[in-house]
């Protein structure tokens, strides 16, 4: 294999062909974290009725390992912003997603998390997460059914699991 | 839906001209900024103990506080509405009648602006702070962050 | 020896405050000696909202007040606009909306109860209510389209008729519910550890819980015998047999009792409803563009949580002046401040539980 | 038959040999051994905890009408090995202002006590990595030394929650410690040993259970005490103080806190199992087979307590512990050494 980098070093790609140890535990760590997302406790508003009703026996997303719901920030994996983000909480939630220990995803569940929603010309709503947080997963409804949220859940899965599949074009593979 | 109690006359009875009836509509008064404490005070001994709401309403030209009288026991109901100007809203708290009075106090306060006397706590309850203006008169000019 | 009090700070990001409430507290060891209750951390700025809205439009965002109910939320503001309007809706619509409301005031009192208990440590005493509450919601999902945020209810009747799928599967929740409620029985109410930490828990007296303009359960509980569906019926209420169930103090094992109570006497207005159900249309002659005279009206229920009062100032447009709501979480947890103090911490979650407030309500 | 009842003591003596037959002084030998049976302990408590933190996940689940984990490998047995190698990865945060030397070993002492208690629990017959003389009162003291980490923890965590946390466990610990204690005399006065091995062996014919029921219970609530399990997760309580003593660990510090409750839970039923229902005894299987059953199913009830159950209050717990509990274990501890002074003595008459 030809190492055509001017410096002379394999990429992180070649070096992940070769199957060069290191990646492969790179590769574990992904398996493991995307197979145990685990929420934080954190609802704002009617989504968060939603939330808890994943949990609940009917969807039961403890199928697949994601229902240890923590309180505290950090032991959470995953930040579901369940509801309509207000200005008045617009510091707690940025406070919240730093107290979370990396690595972090965020989940921006149903219109308002998404864009404001019905509320998006009100004075005291943020329009969006994304305008505070990072959002890896959107979860469009008002509020999305449980199915929606465990289905955005194994997408974000799918995410950390494969890490190459979400990257963007432009970054290269 | 009638009254049993005639309370328009009653309150005429005591106060006067200083209320005024509202003769559409047999639950509805109006009082005036300095005597509202001392009306409802009156209504709440004639057994309208039930203070179910404060609103308020900007009429452009004035405001409106809307106490919304109910009774615990019997199905009666009165309006007192009380017109205040736009540059001075000012009326007495209830806060010494009613301890639901304050939250509700404050809410008109927080969101239309109008000043409560005697209030203990009068500040703002639902907007956060260093928020500017009050979003329920109509000359409040609403930003909304959409883009 | 000199102690301390310190201050803790109770959310707005707590497992117990069920959203978004903040509760600063002053505490001496675990014993609260001073509270001071924040709301608004969900304000949406509804009301200037609805400014903006045409009058069928503001439908769809009064299901997001108390979103564990949003029938009941519909049902306020249509029958305002309807008083405001003199519309007669029909009769069958009357029915309907009997059944529906009280349906989802079964569904809320279940997550209120089910939360309730779970935050007192019990977590698998949340799963039974729910699963009862999912069979609700599936009725009013294919009926309306959605679990939650139904926008089910138009002024001056429903949106549609009810669904040939609805009569076997409300036929079959009456047939299942009643096991439930025996079961839960079984299961909470003479649980030592249930009584003990909720026995003589944030008593309230009757003439404090009037003064703070407590409503629902939650006044209920104290010994007041006040339900709107009595004292002032709307729609069609004094039709149907139902008692008023009422607690003896006020604490937080009445507050259960009352919803319990409340739940089975809904399940009755049910039945009653179910079996005098008319044919007919559901829709009155209702104008296309909605245009109700100046003026203003004022119209409250009886609403899972309490008194919901809706305020409706009309100008003659097609969109209302002014939109107000009585929310009864904002007037019940006034009272937050005054019963926490002397109270434990473990307390302080119970009495917060026991009154089963929605945030979406409280903000607005 | 024979073989496989003492399956572990053959290898044991297996690995004895071999390293006197290599030449090591006795000295070395018995250190050989100490690090085999400390490997061997380690195996079993983390094994134990990995297998029942996802059995208590599946039990709760059935009894809350769920499947619980049962996706990821066989009906989800591996669900949590991905959460342990994820905790390991996340990150270790710190927070400002806690002491840090105190915050981090928190979580290593939590472990000390766990693995000191496993060393003597008699897992089959001859299977104790020691047979002390003392048995009983060695457990006793080393699994009362897991309040100082748990204090330690919500002490450096700098967070209101996490020292409100601690202050409870230290009071529950310290409490539920003596109605424990006097459960366990109640044993001792009957067997007359403090030795593990001894006890079990004296229920050959009948299990102190029977003899020693109202002793029993009380050691059942004192061990949930002991172990901050609810209805006494009091210094956790979740829906009270959000995570409690843990607030602010996270990643392997956290695991390791949890992990360690899951062994302690592992060692209160072992001891439970061994006192009170006949230890390794049993028919038919080998002796270490019937003592992991026992385990699993008293580790069992008390998953079936914890999820029923609310929550109780900091000074019901007291009272209960202290009005209630002691008084009713030291009356126990006197009826049982009447009744044994009359079993030997007869009445005198």
């Amino acid at each position: 294999m030809a190492i055509d980098n001017e410096n002379g070093y394999m990429t992180q790609e070649e070096l992940e062909e070769k199957g060069i140890l290191l990646t492969s535990l790179d590769k574990l760590f992904n398996w493991a974290r995307s197979w145990s997302l685990w929420p934080f406790q954190f609802g704002l508003a009617c989504c968060a009725i939603e939330m808890i009703c994943t949990t609940q026996a009917r969807f039961d997303i403890s199928r697949f390992g994601y229902e240890v719901f923590r309180n505290s920030p950090r032991q959470a994996d995953v930040m579901i912003i369940a509801g309509t983000i207000t200005e008045k909480m617009r510091p707690s939630v940025e406070r919240l997603y730093h107290q979370i220990a990396e690595p972090r995803w965020v989940i921006a569940m149903g219109n308002c998390a998404i864009s404001g929603g019905p509320f998006v010309d009100s004075y005291a709503v943020v329009p969006g997460a994304d305008d505070i947080v990072p959002v890896d997963i959107y979860i469009p409804g008002c509020p999305p059914r449980p199915e929606a949220l465990i289905h955005g859940m194994l997408q974000l899965k799918e995410k950390v699991n494969s890490p190459a599949k979400v990257r963007f074009k432009k970054y290269g593979k | 839906m009638e009254n049993k109690i005639n309370y328009q006359e009653m309150l005429t009875g005591k106060f006067g001209d200083k209320v005024v009836i509202n003769a559409e509509k047999s639950y509805e008064v109006y009082a005036n900024a300095d005597n509202s404490l001392e009306v409802l005070e009156f209504l709440k001994a004639e057994g309208l103990n039930f203070l179910a709401d404060i609103s308020s309403a900007d009429y452009k030209d004035y405001f409106e506080v809307v106490y919304q009288l109910y009774s615990f026991d019997d199905p009666d109901h009165l309006i007192v509405k009380v017109k205040l100007t736009h540059d001075n809203p000012q009326v007495t708290s209830l806060t010494s009648l009613w301890a639901t009075a304050d939250w509700l106090e404050r809410e008109v306060y927080d969101l239309m602006g109008i000043t409560f006397i005697n209030h203990p706590n009068l500040e703002r309850i639902l907007t956060w702070e260093g928020f500017e203006g009050h979003p329920l008169r109509k000359d409040f000019v609403s930003k909304s962050g959409r883009k | 020896m000199k102690t301390q009090t310190y201050t803790l700070n109770l959310g707005p990001q707590h497992p117990s405050t069920h959203g978004v409430l903040r509760v600063v507290l002053e505490l001496d060891g675990e014993t609260c000696v001073g509270s001071k209750t924040h709301v608004g951390y969900l304000h949406r700025g509804i009301e200037k909202i609805l400014e903006d809205r045409t009058y069928p439009q503001v439908i769809p965002y009064t299901d997001r007040l108390d979103y564990l109910a949003g029938i009941n939320n519909n049902l306020v503001y249509v029958q305002t606009m309807e008083k405001m309007m003199n519309i007669e809706i029909p009769e069958r619509a009357e029915y309907i909306r009997v059944m529906l409301a009280e349906l989802m005031r079964i569904a809320s009192h279940m997550v209120g109860i089910g939360i309730y208990i779970m935050d007192l440590g019990a977590i698998s005493a949340v799963f039974y209510p729910f699963i009862e509450r999912e069979k609700i919601l599936d009725m009013m999902a294919h009926l309306s389209g959605s679990r939650m945020t139904f926008n089910y209810m138009r002024i001056g009747g429903l949106a549609h008729d009810i669904h040939s799928d609805f009569k076997p599967e409300l036929d079959k929740f009456i047939v299942e519910f009643p096991r439930f409620i025996e079961d839960y029985h079984r299961l909470i109410d003479d649980n030592e550890i249930f009584i003990a930490r909720t026995k003589n828990v944030g008593t309230i007296t009757a003439e404090k819980a009037k003064s703070y303009g407590l409503t629902g359960p939650n006044l209920r509980a104290c010994g007041v015998k006040h339900d709107i569906r009595k004292t002032n019926p709307y729609g069609i209420y004094n039709r149907f047999d139902f008692e008023v169930p009422v607690g003896e103090i006020g604490d937080c094992y009445d507050r259960y009792v009352v919803r319990m109570k409340e739940v089975e006497e809904s399940f009755k207005i049910i039945q009653q409803a179910y079996k005098e159900l008319p044919d007919g249309p559901v829709m009155a002659k209702v104008p296309k563009l909605i245009k109700p005279p100046i003026g203003d009206v004022y119209h409250q229920t009886e609403n899972p949580k309490g008194v919901l009062g809706c305020y409706v100032v009309s100008d003659g447009t097609p969109k209302p002046s002014r939109v107000h709501f009585r929310r009864p979480s904002f007037n019940n947890i006034s009272i937050f401040d005054e019963i926490f103090i002397g109270h434990k911490i473990a307390d302080i979650i119970a009495i917060l539980a026991s009154f089963d407030f929605v945030l979406g309500e409280v903000d607005a | 038959m024979e073989f496989f009842n003492k399956i572990f003591v053959y290898i044991a003596q297996f690995i004895r040999e071999t390293l006197a037959a290599l030449g090591f002084t006795p000295v070395w030998v018995e250190m050989g051994m100490g690090t085999v049976y400390l490997v061997a302990i380690l195996g079993v408590c983390t094994l134990a905890a990995l297998f029942y933190v996802l059995w208590e996940r599946k039990l709760a689940g059935y009894i809350q009408y769920r499947p619980g984990p049962n996706r990821l490998g066989p009906n989800g047995w591996f669900q949590t090995v991905a959460d342990a190698i994820k905790l390991l990865t996340k990150e270790d945060i710190v927070p400002c202002g806690a002491d840090k030397a105190v915050h981090l070993l928190a979580p290593v002492f939590i472990f000390v006590p766990t693995v000191l208690a496993l060393a003597v629990v008699p897992f089959g017959e001859g299977m104790a990595a020691i047979d002390l003389d003392l048995g009983i009162f060695y457990l006793i003291a080393v699994t009362s030394l897991s309040t100082i980490p748990i204090f330690m923890g919500g002490w450096g965590s700098n967070n209101k929650y996490s020292l409100l946390g601690a202050m409870r466990a230290v009071a529950q610990m310290v409490s539920y410690e003596i109605p424990l204690v006097f459960s366990l005399l109640g044993v001792v006065l009957i067997t007359g040993t403090l030795q593990l091995q001894g006890i079990v062996e004296a229920q050959s014919k009948v299990w102190f259970v029977f003899l020693q029921p109202i002793a029993f219970l009380i050691f059942i609530i004192a061990a949930t005490a002991e172990t901050n399990r609810a209805p006494f997760d009091l210094p956790e309580g979740e829906s009270e103080l959000t995570a409690g003593i843990y607030t602010e660990y996270s990643g392997m510090k956290w695991a390791l806190f949890f992990l360690a409750e899951y062994c302690n839970l592992f060692i209160v039923s072992a001891i439970g199992v061994t006192v009170f229902l006949g230890g390794w005894q049993g028919p038919f299987l080998p002796s270490w087979v019937w003592f992991f059953i026992k385990t699993h199913l008293l580790f069992s009830f008390f998953i079936w307590i914890r999820w029923t159950f609310p929550r109780i209050r900091v000074d019901q717990l007291m009272n209960f512990g202290w009005k209630f509990l002691v008084p009713l274990s030291l009356a126990n501890v006197f009826i049982t050494g009447i009744g044994v002074y009359i079993y030997y003595n007869g009445l005198g008459w």
